[in-house]
């Protein structure tokens, strides 16, 4: 068991446990919002830590670059439905379930915000939200 | 032979290439690109016939490629005959619908045709089990679009449910292939003959072939689907479906049957087969007659026609050579009989139909009075499936009764004249309504004179089978890999 | 117990599953999906069965489940279009209940 | 250790499969077929086709999902996703299980007693390779050893279009899906959009001598053109109908073209030139490509768009 290979193993094993803890994140939280949280930010940074357990595998440099950009591709498409599947929540007014306390209870209600996704006309998606 | 001039390929290409050309040219000019199609393709189907006749079987090798690894066709007596029966009666129906849709439904209908020629004219000379799948599909979809295109709430439901039937047909039929790849390790049907080994393995594999098929042939359990698709689309389109779509299913159940022997090995599957064919002769006769309207009588006896087809299967006993011999042409005959037939008679009912403006069959009174053309069309068609001694019809009975009297399996006797008795039933019912006078004027719409005729000359063509019917047995009984494996 | 023999086995039980499914929902999207398992299954048995027969990665069947998984599509875009249509003109998902026909 | 992924390969994909036909919502039906659909390209990896492997991904849960999910939005739209319709009864459910477990035990007895097959055409794919013109295997046999298959299956392609173009009765129907104005998702486009586009090409280009081809690339060009039109950049609106068609029938056209000029030149049909064939094949997917692409986008389209309201009957009664 070499260095490489103990440092290889320890991130794969952490990167694994990243998914883990992203998708009892899924599990446990209470609403859509959170559970986006937990979905892109957890396994993100658990396929950050395959990547490069995965790296000293192979030592070619196309390979690294390739996973690399499996990487960043993953990271771009996460974030990217991750903000769509929000805003398109809030569009249809999800609730946004309070963890208990009163205080959270006041700012978070959504009745106050009008923003009605039919209101949002015109092609090129111009933001009209105050 | 040389390549260029062998007909195989150019069957397959025309309608293709036509179906790509009608979906390109703006409306108009798609019935003129159709009808060049048209002769083209009988013509090519003429020069196969003359071709398979004078220097027996043509294989074509696809890219080639010999068959284990590539693709090839062949056009042996069977293949040549199916050839020519579609060629006639996609033609005739497509001049039919010419002039009956508008112009809007008939810029949709002409790939649609050309589709589903393309996918007939492949199944009849495919001689590859996968093949045949994907040329399978290909007819699904044009049949289902055909049906589906009228885009009314009637023929919509129609096309779910035969789209359904028919998907699941498929899925079980390449099941059947999968397994038989698995336990053979060739898909080409003449390397599968030659390696075929009768095991857990193919008994399964064909079990499910011949069930899928017997699904996309509407055989009476698994009938369900075809009355309401049948009887739902439009005229053309119900004709095309009964007379031909399928007989191509029916067809790849007959290669499978007698190509790979399994009369010989599996006799009480071919008891079944004929047990199902009775039910359905039995059922769809008792169902015809009790139907209101005319084009459901037409669909049912349909249901009832493909019960004598399959009644062909337990007459093919391996002991006895003469019987099965009388048996296959037997069945051909009637396959060949009632295409035309059924054809003839769903375009005289939509004549009808589009006369009394009504579809049900009360409002058929005084139609022999004033419709007299129309009325002798349906009838001419209605002698042949009855079975009355000058029609093609009549012979194909008379060979299926002389092969169970030889075969001594007496009780498809008993099913026959049945069966015979309830089709005249339900057809002299159809002509009593039209009996019954009217004291009205002729105020009934007149249906274009190329209508009528279109109907006339195929019902006509069922008669002339009685007369010609030894040329259509000449040509199955030419040498080939059917009757190789024939007793 | 090799690869070939458990995907074989898989392709099996998704072909069960559809199959139920098919027969058993009356939703017509339902049935669609369950349609898409038994093709699945059968592409899954397809491979499974022929390559452990012939003991190597056999590139022939292989070929023909491309075509077949492109057909599938096809199909179930087909069945799709004409489920749009029959909601939009009868407001349900499902064929009305045939009596015995 | 390769026995443990594949068994937990089967029951996952097995328990997924039973999830997504026995759950109540249709919603978790549909969102299980696509987790399916990924499983099994791993599975696929697993049974040495990395071919299928990506058809399954792009084309079976991506392009089936995507159509599947816009089918689910525009019921849900309509307010009648879930509506209680009464459980199947009783005698269905004997009936469907009865048949389901004969249909599972004959496959077992006939999968445990497969005889040996007398004839390996794998054998017969190796000799052949060098004359295929290609050095992959599976693109030799899809477009030279086997091409009939696939120009039929490509005809299948453009029948399901045209089906669909003819239940479209009104030919300008304009579509009932309102493009996503989210400025995040068209930022993101100028990045995917071209990532997209040069995927799909090297698919198309890797073909020829390793996993890709003219599938796998219009899949990803499909998915390109499908992710522009949910976010607002309406392709049958930039291009005339005439256009759309006229991409719609490229493919198959080539491939016909080509076909039918190895007939005239004397040659079977479909048998490529002594040489030729390499350049020809890149031709014929490269149509094919561009055609699968806009086949498929246009499949998603014709779901969505309603019909003209008024129907026009069948024209001289049925």
């Amino acid at each position: 068991m070499t260095l490489l290979n103990l440092l290889q193993t320890i991130l794969l094993i952490s990167g694994a446990l990243m998914f883990l803890v992203g998708s009892i994140g899924l599990v446990r939280f209470p609403d859509t919002y959170t559970r986006i949280h937990a979905l892109t930010k957890a396994d993100n940074v658990g396929l950050g830590l395959i990547v490069i357990g995965l790296i000293p595998a192979s030592f070619s440099v196309l390979i690294t670059l390739k996973i690399l950009l499996i990487w960043l591709l993953v990271m771009l498409a996460s974030a990217l439905s991750g903000h769509l599947v929000a805003w398109e929540a809030r569009a249809q007014q999800v609730p946004l379930k309070s963890s208990g306390d009163a205080s959270l209870k006041g700012e978070g209600s959504l009745k106050g915000e009008s923003l009605k996704r039919e209101s949002v006309k015109g092609e090129s998606g111009d933001e009209s939200t105050d | 032979m040389n390549m260029i001039l062998s007909p195989i390929p150019w069957l397959l290409v025309i309608p293709l290439a036509g179906a790509t050309l009608t979906m390109l040219l703006p409306y108009h000019w798609r019935s003129a690109a159709s009808v060049v199609g048209i002769f083209t393709q009988l013509m090519a189907s003429v020069i196969l016939w003359y071709q398979v006749t004078h220097y027996g079987p043509q294989f074509y090798a696809m890219a080639d490629w010999q068959a284990p690894l590539g693709i090839s066709l062949r056009a042996d007596g069977l293949a040549t005959l199916f050839v020519l029966m579609s060629s006639l009666v996609a033609s005739a129906c497509a001049f039919y619908a010419h002039h009956y849709l508008s112009l809007h439904k008939r810029a949709n209908f002409w790939p649609l045709l050309w589709f589903l020629w393309a996918s007939l004219n492949g199944i009849w000379l495919a001689a590859d089990t996968f093949n045949l799948y994907v040329g399978l599909e290909l007819l699904t979809f044009a049949a289902v679009g055909l049906v589906a295109f009228a885009s009314d709430e009637r023929s919509l439901e129609a096309s779910i449910r035969y789209l359904y039937a028919a998907l699941l047909g498929s899925m079980a039929y390449l099941l059947g292939v999968a397994l038989l790849y698995g336990a053979q390790g060739t898909l080409a049907m003449d390397s599968l003959a030659e390696t075929w080994q009768w095991g857990p393995t193919t008994q399964v594999a064909v079990t499910l072939i011949l069930g899928g098929l017997l699904l996309k042939t509407a055989v009476f359990p698994l009938h369900t689907w075809l009355p309401p698709a049948h009887g739902g689309a439009l005229t053309p389109v119900s004709a095309l479906l009964s007379a031909l779509v399928i007989k191509a299913s029916f067809y790849i159940l007959l290669r499978f049957w007698i190509e790979f022997q399994i009369y010989q090995f599996l006799p009480s599957l071919s008891q079944l087969l004929g047990a199902l064919g009775a039910g359905a002769i039995l059922w769809g006769g008792w169902m015809a007659l009790r139907q209101t309207h005319l084009k459901m009588v037409v669909a049912y006896s349909t249901v009832a026609q493909i019960g004598y087809m399959t009644l062909m299967f337990p007459l093919l006993v391996a002991e006895n050579s003469e019987a099965s011999m009388l048996a296959y042409q037997g069945g051909i005959l009637m396959l060949l009989a009632h295409a035309f037939a059924k054809a003839g008679m769903f375009l005289a009912a939509g004549n009808l139909i589009f006369c009394t403006g009504k579809p049900d069959l009360v409002s058929l009174a005084g139609m022999s009075r004033y419709r007299p053309l129309n009325i002798f069309a349906f009838g001419l068609a209605g002698v042949s499936l009855m079975g009355l001694p000058p029609s093609g019809g009549f012979n194909a009975k008379w060979m299926l009764l002389q092969s169970s009297f030889m075969s001594g399996q007496w009780w498809w006797i008993v099913v026959l004249l049945l069966g015979s008795l309830l089709s005249a039933a339900y057809i002299f019912r159809v002509f009593a309504y039209t009996y019954q006078e009217t004291d009205a004027l002729d105020t009934y719409k007149r249906p274009r004179l190329s209508l009528e005729l279109i109907a006339l000359s195929l019902s006509g063509i069922s008669i002339l089978l009685g007369f010609a019917s030894l040329w259509p047995l000449e040509m199955i009984s030419l040498p080939g890999p059917v009757m190789e494996a024939l007793p | 117990m090799d690869t070939n023999l458990i995907f074989t086995l898989c392709g099996v039980g998704l072909c069960g599953l559809g199959f139920f499914g098919f027969i058993y929902h009356r939703h017509l999207l339902r049935r669609l999906i369950a349609f898409n398992l038994i093709g699945n299954g059968t592409f899954l048995v397809m491979v499974g069965f022929a390559q452990r027969g012939q003991g190597v990665t056999d590139h022939v069947i292989q070929a023909l489940v491309l075509t077949g998984i492109v057909v599938a599509v096809a199909a179930t875009a087909l069945g799709l279009v004409l489920i749009r249509r029959w909601f939009q003109l009868k407001g349900s998902t499902q064929l009305p209940e045939d009596d015995a026909s | 250790m390769n026995l443990l992924i594949d068994l937990t390969l089967l029951i996952g994909i097995l328990a997924i499969a039973f999830t997504c036909i026995v759950s109540r919502s249709l919603f978790r039906s549909v969102v299980f077929f696509i987790l399916l659909g990924l499983m099994l390209a791993i599975g696929w990896i697993r049974l040495g086709a990395p071919d299928i492997a990506l058809a399954e991904a792009a084309i079976g849960a991506g392009i089936t999902g995507v159509l599947l999910l816009d089918t689910l939005g525009h019921l849900k739209k309509t307010g009648n996703l879930e509506n209680d319709e009464p459980a199947p009864s009783r005698k269905r459910l004997v009936l469907a299980i009865v048949s389901s477990f004969t249909l599972v035990g004959l496959l077992l007895w006939a999968v445990f007693n497969q005889p040996t097959p007398a004839i390996n055409i794998h054998l017969l794919v190796t000799e052949a390779m060098p004359e295929s013109g290609v050095s992959h295997p599976i693109t030799a046999v899809l477009l030279n050893f086997r091409s009939y298959d696939t120009l039929l299956e490509v005809g299948v392609l453009v029948l399901a279009v045209l089906v669909g173009l003819a239940l479209q009765t009104d030919q300008q129907a304009q579509d009932s899906l309102p493009g996503l104005p989210n400025p995040l998702l068209h930022a993101c486009l100028t990045l995917l959009i071209p990532a997209m586009l040069i995927t799909s090409m090297y698919l198309l280009w890797a073909g020829s001598d390793r996993p890709g081809g003219a599938f796998q690339a219009g899949a990803m060009l499909a998915a390109a053109f499908i992710l522009l039109h949910i976010s607002g950049i309406k392709l049958s609106s930039q291009v005339s109908h005439r256009m759309m068609q006229a991409g719609l029938l490229l493919g198959f056209g080539v491939f016909l073209a080509v076909a039918t000029s190895s007939l005239i030149g004397g040659r079977p049909l479909l048998a490529y030139p002594e040489g030729g064939a390499g350049m020809l094949i890149l031709l014929i997917e490269l149509a094919l490509t561009l055609s699968i692409g806009l086949i498929l986008l246009s499949l998603f389209t014709i779901a969505n768009s309603p019909p003209h309201q008024t129907y026009q009957g069948g024209d001289h009664g049925h």
